[in-house]
């Protein structure tokens, strides 16, 4: 496992970015535990979405991904729940490779995920979506229930539990995004622009619904978000992508800080001034 | 050798079922619906060769040209224009209803016995005797095709208007992004679908002139499923779908027995349910082409 | 005399998510303009509203005239062109058809500023691939066809969405160059970049866009708090 | 409380409307009595139509296969075997000799339909959109060509006569009645309600680890299982069949009824089955003259199809989820009012206020997969 | 984007489906009202002078249209004829008329209306498949149950087993039309022929099969059979092969569907001049492509011909009242109606005026040689459906045809 996350090329700058993550991590039974995928590259039309990357989450561990427009931070998010079909590379589960796994074969296997723009049953209500998230992966009716009772509770959703999403704020959308998928007890959970279209304040908010969730499920969640701060405020370790590639990797103060990743996201030239006052 | 007379006749109704296809690809590609009306297009320009029945053929035939635009261009404003933006199954389902209606209709107006349309029937006399019999008619069907395709890609790529239903049919968005008028594209391709029609209506009722009314439903009924069986998504595929489902048909028809051939729908359908599990996207579209939508 | 260009309160909303709080800015003629701001800040809503591509709430005027309820082709034909992100080239039409549809939208009797001779000589690629399949392009390449194409309309306003998003860095040092070109002759430009830092020199003004509202407005290409744009993209 | 309240809506609304059509049916002549039976069985055959359609959200123009299956099978063995033998001398032995109960040719026809619906699911179920429509089609085309023509297996196309006339009006009703209460229970499911998620939004539910094949398959077999005891109690109604009455025609007129009454719930079915066959009955009796008042009105011959199609062009241009808007009964009143609706951003009046720029919404967003080669 | 039309098509729903319930609640009452009103008042029994109700379920709407309409046209003038004469020892014949429009459901309750309107005999359409559902109401009540021109033998105990012995019909059984198709051959000297079967019904098989039988029994030599089905595409293929047959004469049984033009166009352009036979169900020539170098030597028989030269000044009186009325027919068959009316009329006074079914059907079954219009009648208790009468032979001579003989078919078996 150490060894996974140190890959080639990526510029490490955290050093000792890639020791075992967070410190609610599940003691691993040899080195094949995690969500790990290696040497993955995928191109759309000719043209290189990833290139080589490698990634690795533990249970209990919050991996930030982060990186400008069209850096392939979906893409990869694809590749780890089974959406992107022209791989190469492989993606292990706790030792299992799943690789060539449908999207619903991961799910069952504890691999939940969300979408951007939420993806929720719109006709349906937050309690049946909730419940749905748990029911999918074989729970019965009565025990996705009380599944999804708690879950809303726990995450302050249940007054708005009988409303059809559709009539929902989209902030509150996006936190049942969250629930429906928490609902399912995943093992991994990836988490696709939570924050896309949100206030500040409503931010904040799915910040705390997200802490609560992950504190809840103890799953080793991978996120992406384009709002920087609202990923590096939740996650351990924070992974920087740049045109496919693996630009840096660290805890999330480091990356803050990192030229490299200040540059790739206001432009190559010019970007020193702009560093070297925020290194002041 | 009686295999090129039976090979020769089933290009020629391949053919015929490319051209009821074209008048759905060509709708399609620009709006993402299906308009199966189009039946009742070619089942009302059959009619009016019909009732123009004592004018000289080319004046007929114009007629004929200028019914089935019109009326396309009526389905157009009455039922696309207030569907524009609904899914494909939406406007199937509205058009299937609209074309039941409009069967009802001809049955009121022209009755159930059929119009016999006799014009040009003289086409059907052979042009090879002997064991190949070739009619004119099947060269007519094929040439008259292969001008009509011939004339629809030549303006389809050489023309101003056939680029920009290209580019709306390749990228709606971006079309009108760089100025294309969106209504007049919309327009031409049903213009198009309606001289197909026509078309389909002068040449079928050359070898079978009894118009019924349900005349239109049968052709399109099988031409839809020749469409989605190529893959709907492009005019070419569509076309080439129509076409194989005519070929199939007839030459399954001179393969199997006679005494078997009141099955000759399981098998062609068989076919089709083959063809579609296998390649549910379209017998023509590459593999792999359908990129997962997330 | 009216600007070319003015949003005035501009507001954009996809059904619950606001995109676009409230923009009001101005383009002058023959002025560049550019939004910068993080990942869905709102800045390509801010250009498909311009267009008239999504629907917008306040007022979208051109030389003063407001364009509410036109679409986007009439839009184009008003002398208004867009690249949009991701370049959107007809991919299975070949650069020539992707260059005429381009053409569709000149206005007759009006003095030319740009035909194309010197589209050609601007983008020399164009002569050498003319009959290629535009999908068979490289990522800049296909940049150049999607920024003659616009430019063939002969516009007066050219709205940029990202044009240097996936692009090499020579191949961005070859996008503004181009820019610097097309302002050369007279036609304004409305450009949205993520990258900010090389569009807020490039520009006369410059406006920081974050959370679907102006943050900064940065005038003459010079950054006087830089520490305000990082903190517009990266949270303090 | 609610929830409770709106599941016994639910199963009360479309019951209370069957037995409507039933009570008022039973007080008319005799004749429209027959009528009233034909709404009833029609009915039964779009909340077949609905359990597929309606959940899965796949159209299916194969589902009166299982109907034809059902009606032949249960037909064909309720009718006296003596002349069985001199009509149809080319069946098989057992089909010529077997003789059941009207009862037992209910339970058969459903099983019947819902074997064969499996089997035909088996292969279909991987397929969506138009091309489930044109396969699900051929499915029809083929049932209707191998019992037109198969005369060791049925009448072939001859009709079948002779079929004891027992879909009473109590019979149509309770058949009715049985239906919509599987819909109903069905519909609850954990298989179906993982079904309709997928209906919702297809990659979310793979997503989720919802296996859509295998609820669709679901969801099919039941129907056709439906289907085909609709089929039996069709044919006890006319007491004859012939495959020509089991075809497109049919096809058309269910299919416009799921879609005016709308498709995507059981209230609709059994409001577009019952309302749709009440205007067709009325339009087939204004055809020869029907009194209204001291007023008498007669449709010209032909109108009444031509009516039923505008009317289903009309309402899916109107609103395209059906008259009941695809929800439940009394779903709109039985659940909470939007409380919360927009707390996060208070629109501030409606969209009405901003005046349109873009004529169609829904070709505004430019979609990705059409620019793929 | 679109949240104002959303809401707009949520209004228009909530309307709709209230709309939809209060038309319902409309049609139902409505319904009501007409079940009451419509066919007038009880029947009374026991007036001796009360009319004799003939309850006519037929298609008015679809494609049995051509053959049902005219037979009651027809059928109606000739009972107006018989009332002006006194009607049935006094009583008057009353046709009440039902539209099923082929709609299976609306064929049994229209039956059962007209049952409940009082008929005693029950008139239905010409296509067994279809009359079917009307049929069977008959048979359960007990009435004598009347097809004018059903061309199966199915009309009677085959099809209905014993109940059936109540159903007649007035047309000629696919027996006799096969039959009389190979004595025409054989009298013009054809001596070979190719058989096409269209498969699409039960009754062009049969024709086609009783025409070789009996044409081989009379010397002729089937050159070859072929079939297709109506609709399936091959019916150029099919005609390419019977055009090359070389057969003296092509005998085509199928009806009047789009493919039978199309075989006939296919045949004469391949230089095939040779005689096509069909049976009835061809008659008419309105199917006729107008090129006369194709509508030429096409045969067919028929009940009488329209074409204004039928021999018999009776019906050529029938067809001038009804082209009179605007009701022109379009085949033969419409004489069957008169001539079902004439039978009903004769088993009713032979009864001693008694309207029970069994009774009637009783008599009906040992006609033998009654007269009507349509020329002799015989039933017998194998077939219900008239063996044995005269055929008109009509030659279609370069889109002209023309009545050009009277052909007895040879008693059935022989």
């Amino acid at each position: 496992m150490p060894d996974q996350a140190a890959e080639g090329d990526a510029v490490n700058l955290a050093g000792s970015g890639d020791a075992v993550g967070g410190a609610g991590a599940p003691p691993l039974s040899g080195s094949t535990g995690g969500l790990v995928c290696s040497e993955v590259s995928v191109a759309f039309a000719g043209v290189r979405a990833l290139d080589k990357v490698s990634l690795s989450v533990n249970r209990g561990e919050v991996v930030g991904l982060i990186g400008p427009n069209g850096a392939g931070k979906t893409t990869l998010l694809n590749v780890l729940s089974g959406f992107a079909s022209t791989v190469t590379g492989s993606v292990h589960l706790d030792g299992q490779d799943i690789t060539h796994f449908t999207p619903q074969r991961r799910a069952r296997l504890g691999l939940e995920r969300t979408f951007q723009h939420g993806r929720l049953f719109s006709g349906l209500t937050v309690r049946e979506n909730v419940e749905l998230g748990a029911l999918a992966v074989r729970a019965s009716s009565r025990s996705a229930r009380s599944i999804a009772d708690r879950l809303l509770a726990n995450l302050g959703l249940e007054e708005m539990a009988d409303l059809p999403v559709a009539q929902l704020s989209h902030g509150d959308q996006q936190h049942v995004s969250v629930a429906r998928a928490v609902a399912a007890t995943p093992k991994y959970l990836l988490l696709d622009e939570p924050a896309a279209g949100l206030s500040e304040g409503s931010m904040a908010e799915l910040g705390v619904v997200i802490e609560r969730a992950i504190r809840e499920s103890g799953a080793g969640v991978v996120l992406i978000d384009h709002n920087v701060d609202f990923v590096l405020k939740l996650s351990d370790r924070v992974v920087v992508l740049d045109y496919g590639e693996v630009l840096a990797e660290g805890p999330s103060d480091e990356i803050r800080r990192n030229v490299d990743v200040v540059s790739a996201y206001l432009g190559e030239a010019g970007v020193e001034d702009l560093a070297a006052s925020q290194a002041q | 050798m009686s295999w090129v007379s039976d090979l020769v006749n089933a290009i020629s109704l391949g053919v015929v079922y490319g051209l009821v296809a074209v008048s759905v690809g060509l709708v399609f590609g620009v709006l993402r619906q299906v308009n199966l009306a189009q039946g009742e297009v070619i089942a009302l320009g059959a009619y009016s060769l019909w009732m123009t029945r004592g004018l000289p053929v080319a004046a007929s035939i114009a007629i004929c040209c200028v019914v089935c635009v019109a009326m396309s261009l009526a389905i157009q404003v009455a039922i696309f224009r207030p569907l524009r933006g609904a899914s494909a199954l939406t406007t199937l389902i509205v058009t299937f209803g609209l074309s039941y209606a409009l069967e009802a209709v001809w049955l009121i107006a022209f009755g159930p016995n059929g119009e016999p349309v006799s014009m040009l029937s003289s086409l059907n006399s052979v042009v090879l005797g002997g064991s190949i019999a070739l009619r004119w008619i099947t060269l007519v069907e094929i040439g008259a095709s292969g001008l009509f395709f011939t004339g629809l890609v030549l303006i389809l790529y050489r023309s101003k208007i056939g680029m920009m239903m290209r580019a709306t049919a390749e990228d709606f968005q971006t079309a009108r992004l760089v100025g294309v008028r969106i209504d007049r594209v919309v327009t031409w391709a049903f213009v198009f679908g309606g001289l197909s029609a026509a078309l389909v209506a002068v040449l079928v009722t050359v070898q079978s002139p009894l118009v019924t009314p349900s005349f239109g439903f049968n052709l399109i009924v099988i031409g839809l499923v020749g469409v989605v069986l190529g893959g709907i998504d492009r005019l070419g595929r569509a076309t080439a779908g129509g076409f194989v489902v005519g070929f199939v048909n007839s030459l399954l028809g001179a393969v199997v027995p006679e005494q078997q051939l009141v099955f000759l729908p399981m098998l062609t359908f068989l076919f089709v349910i083959v063809i579609l599990v296998l390649r549910p996207a379209g017998l023509f579209t590459p593999r792999g082409s359908i990129v997962e939508r997330v | 005399m009216n600007p070319l260009l003015r949003l005035d309160d501009l507001r954009v909303t996809y059904g619950r998510v606001v995109a676009v709080k409230s923009v009001t800015l101005e383009v002058n003629e023959g002025q560049a303009v550019c939004l910068v701001g993080p990942n869905g800040a709102g800045k390509s809503s801010t250009l498909l509203a311009v267009m008239g591509a999504v629907r917008s709430r306040g007022d979208v005027l051109l030389r003063g005239t407001s364009t509410r309820g036109l679409r986007p082709e009439a839009l184009a034909h008003l002398g208004v062109a867009m690249v949009p992100e991701g370049r959107h080239l007809f991919q299975t039409m070949s650069v020539q058809d992707n260059l005429s549809l381009g053409t569709l939208a000149r206005r007759q009797g009006k003095r030319a500023r740009i035909d194309e001779r010197w589209v050609t000589e601007l983008f020399p690629i164009i002569g050498q691939f003319a009959s290629r399949r535009a999908g068979l392009l490289s990522g800049g390449q296909q940049q150049q066809v999607a920024i003659a194409r616009a430019l063939l309309s002969d516009p007066d306003l050219i709205l940029l969405d990202e044009p240097s998003l996936g692009l090499s860095p020579v191949a961005v040092d070859a996008v503004f160059e181009v820019l610097e070109r097309i302002r050369g002759v007279g036609v304004a430009i409305l450009l949205v970049e993520q990258r900010a830092q090389r569009a807020i020199r490039f520009c006369e003004r410059s406006y920081v866009l974050s959370d679907g509202e102006i943050r900064l407005e940065v005038t003459g290409g010079a950054v006087e708090d830089p520490q305000a744009v990082v903190e517009a993209y990266f949270g303090r | 409380m609610r929830p409770r309240l709106r599941l016994v809506a639910e199963l009360a609304g479309p019951l209370s409307l069957v037995v409507v059509v039933a009570v008022a049916g039973s007080a008319m002549s005799i004749a429209q009595q027959g009528n009233a039976i034909n709404v009833l069985v029609t009915a039964t055959i779009v909340v077949a139509l609905y359990v597929f359609i309606g959940n899965s959200g796949v159209w299916s123009f194969g589902q009166i296969s299982f109907v034809a299956v059902g009606a032949f099978a249960a037909g064909l063995l309720t009718s006296p075997t003596a002349t069985r033998q001199t009509s149809m001398p080319t069946l098989f032995k057992f089909l010529a000799t077997t003789q059941i109960s009207n009862t037992e040719s209910l339970v058969l026809a459903a099983g019947l339909g819902a074997v064969f619906s499996f089997l035909a699911g088996l292969v279909l179920m991987r397929l969506s959109g138009l091309s489930a429509g044109i396969a699900t089609f051929a499915v029809l085309e083929i049932t209707y060509d191998v019992l037109t023509y198969w005369d060791k297996i049925g009448p072939g196309a001859t009709t079948l006569a002779l079929v004891p006339v027992t879909t009473s009006m109590t019979v149509g009703a309770v058949g009715c009645g049985i239906a919509i209460v599987v819909a109903f229970a069905y519909q609850h499911t954990r298989s179906c309600r993982l079904l309709r998620a997928s209906r919702e939004d297809p990659v979310a539910a793979q997503g989720l680890g919802i296996s859509v094949f295998r609820h669709r398959l679901v969801a099919f077999t039941i129907s056709g299982g439906l289907a085909g005891f609709a089929g039996a109690l069709f044919v006890h109604e006319l007491g004859s069949i012939s495959t020509g009455q089991v075809y497109i025609d049919l096809t058309f007129a269910t299919l416009a009824m799921l879609v005016v009454g709308g498709a995507g719930s059981l209230w609709g079915a059994v409001l577009g089955g019952m309302g749709l066959g009440v205007v067709d009955a009325f339009l087939s009796n204004a055809e020869n003259g029907v009194a209204f008042g001291s007023v008498n009105v007669t449709l010209p011959n032909g109108m009444r199809v031509v009516i039923l199609g505008v009317l289903m062009v009309v309402v899916l241009i109107i609103a395209p989820k059906g008259v009941t808007g695809s929800r439940e009964f009394l779903e709109r009143f039985l659940s909470k009012r939007p409380g919360r609706a927009g707390a996060g951003n208070k629109p501030g009046g409606s969209l009405a206020g901003g005046a349109s720029v873009a004529d169609d919404g829904s070709q505004a967003v430019p979609s990705p997969s059409r620019t793929q080669s | 984007m679109s949240k104002s039309k959303s809401k707009l098509n949520r209004s228009y729903r909530r309307r709709g489906a209230g709309l939809l319930v209060a038309t319902i609640s409309a049609l139902v009452l409505a319904s009501c009202g007409a079940s009451t009103s419509s066919p007038g008042g009880s029947p009374s029994t026991t007036g001796a002078k009360s009319p004799i109700i003939i309850g006519a379920v037929i298609d008015e709407t679809n494609t049995m249209k051509p053959f049902d309409v005219p037979a009651l046209n027809a059928a109606e003038i000739q009972a107006s004829q018989i009332n002006a004469s006194g009607g049935v020892d006094g009583r008057k014949i009353v046709f009440k008329v039902y539209n099923d429009q082929l709609v299976p459901a609306l064929t049994r309750s229209d039956a059962i209306a007209a049952v409940s309107a009082g008929a005693s005999i029950l008139w239905v359409s010409c296509d067994v498949n279809f009359a079917t559902p009307a049929i069977q109401v008959g048979l359960q009540h007990k009435l004598l149950t009347i097809a004018p021109c059903i061309g199966t033998d199915q009309m009677g105990p085959s099809l209905f087993g014993p109940a059936g012995k109540l159903a007649f019909s007035y047309g000629n059984a696919p027996q006799s039309d096969g039959a009389v198709l190979a004595r025409l051959l054989i009298q013009h000297g054809w001596k070979t022929a190719t058989v096409v079967t269209d498969k699409l019904l039960t009754y062009f098989t049969d024709v086609c099969q009783n025409f070789s039988t009996d044409f081989a029994k009379m010397g002729g030599h089937v050159v070859s059979q072929l079939s297709y089905t109506t609709g399936d595409h091959t019916v150029t293929q099919v005609a390419s092969q019977a055009a090359q047959s070389g057969a003296a004469a092509t005998v085509l049984c199928t009806t009047t569907t789009p493919d039978l033009p199309a075989f006939v166009t296919a045949v004469r352009t391949l230089g095939n001049a040779k005689p096509i036979v069909g049976p009835w169900a061809i008659d008419g020539g309105f199917w006729e492509p107008s090129n006369p170098a194709i509508s030429t030597n096409i045969w067919w028989s028929t009940f009488a011909s329209v074409f204004g030269d039928d021999p018999s000044p009776q019906i050529r009186a029938l067809e001038a009242e009804m082209v009179a009325k605007g009701e022109a027919p379009v085949t033969g068959g419409f004489v069957t109606g008169p001539a079902a009316v004439q039978g009903i009329v004769t088993a009713i006074k032979d009864a001693g005026g008694s309207l029970n079914g069994t009774r009637l059907a009783a008599i009906m079954q040992t006609f033998h040689d009654v007269n009507t219009i349509s020329g002799p009648v015989s039933f017998s208790s194998t077939y219900h459906t008239v063996v044995g009468r005269p055929y008109r032979i009509i030659e279609d001579t370069a889109g002209k045809p023309h009545f050009v003989e009277i052909l007895t078919p040879g008693p059935l078996g022989s």
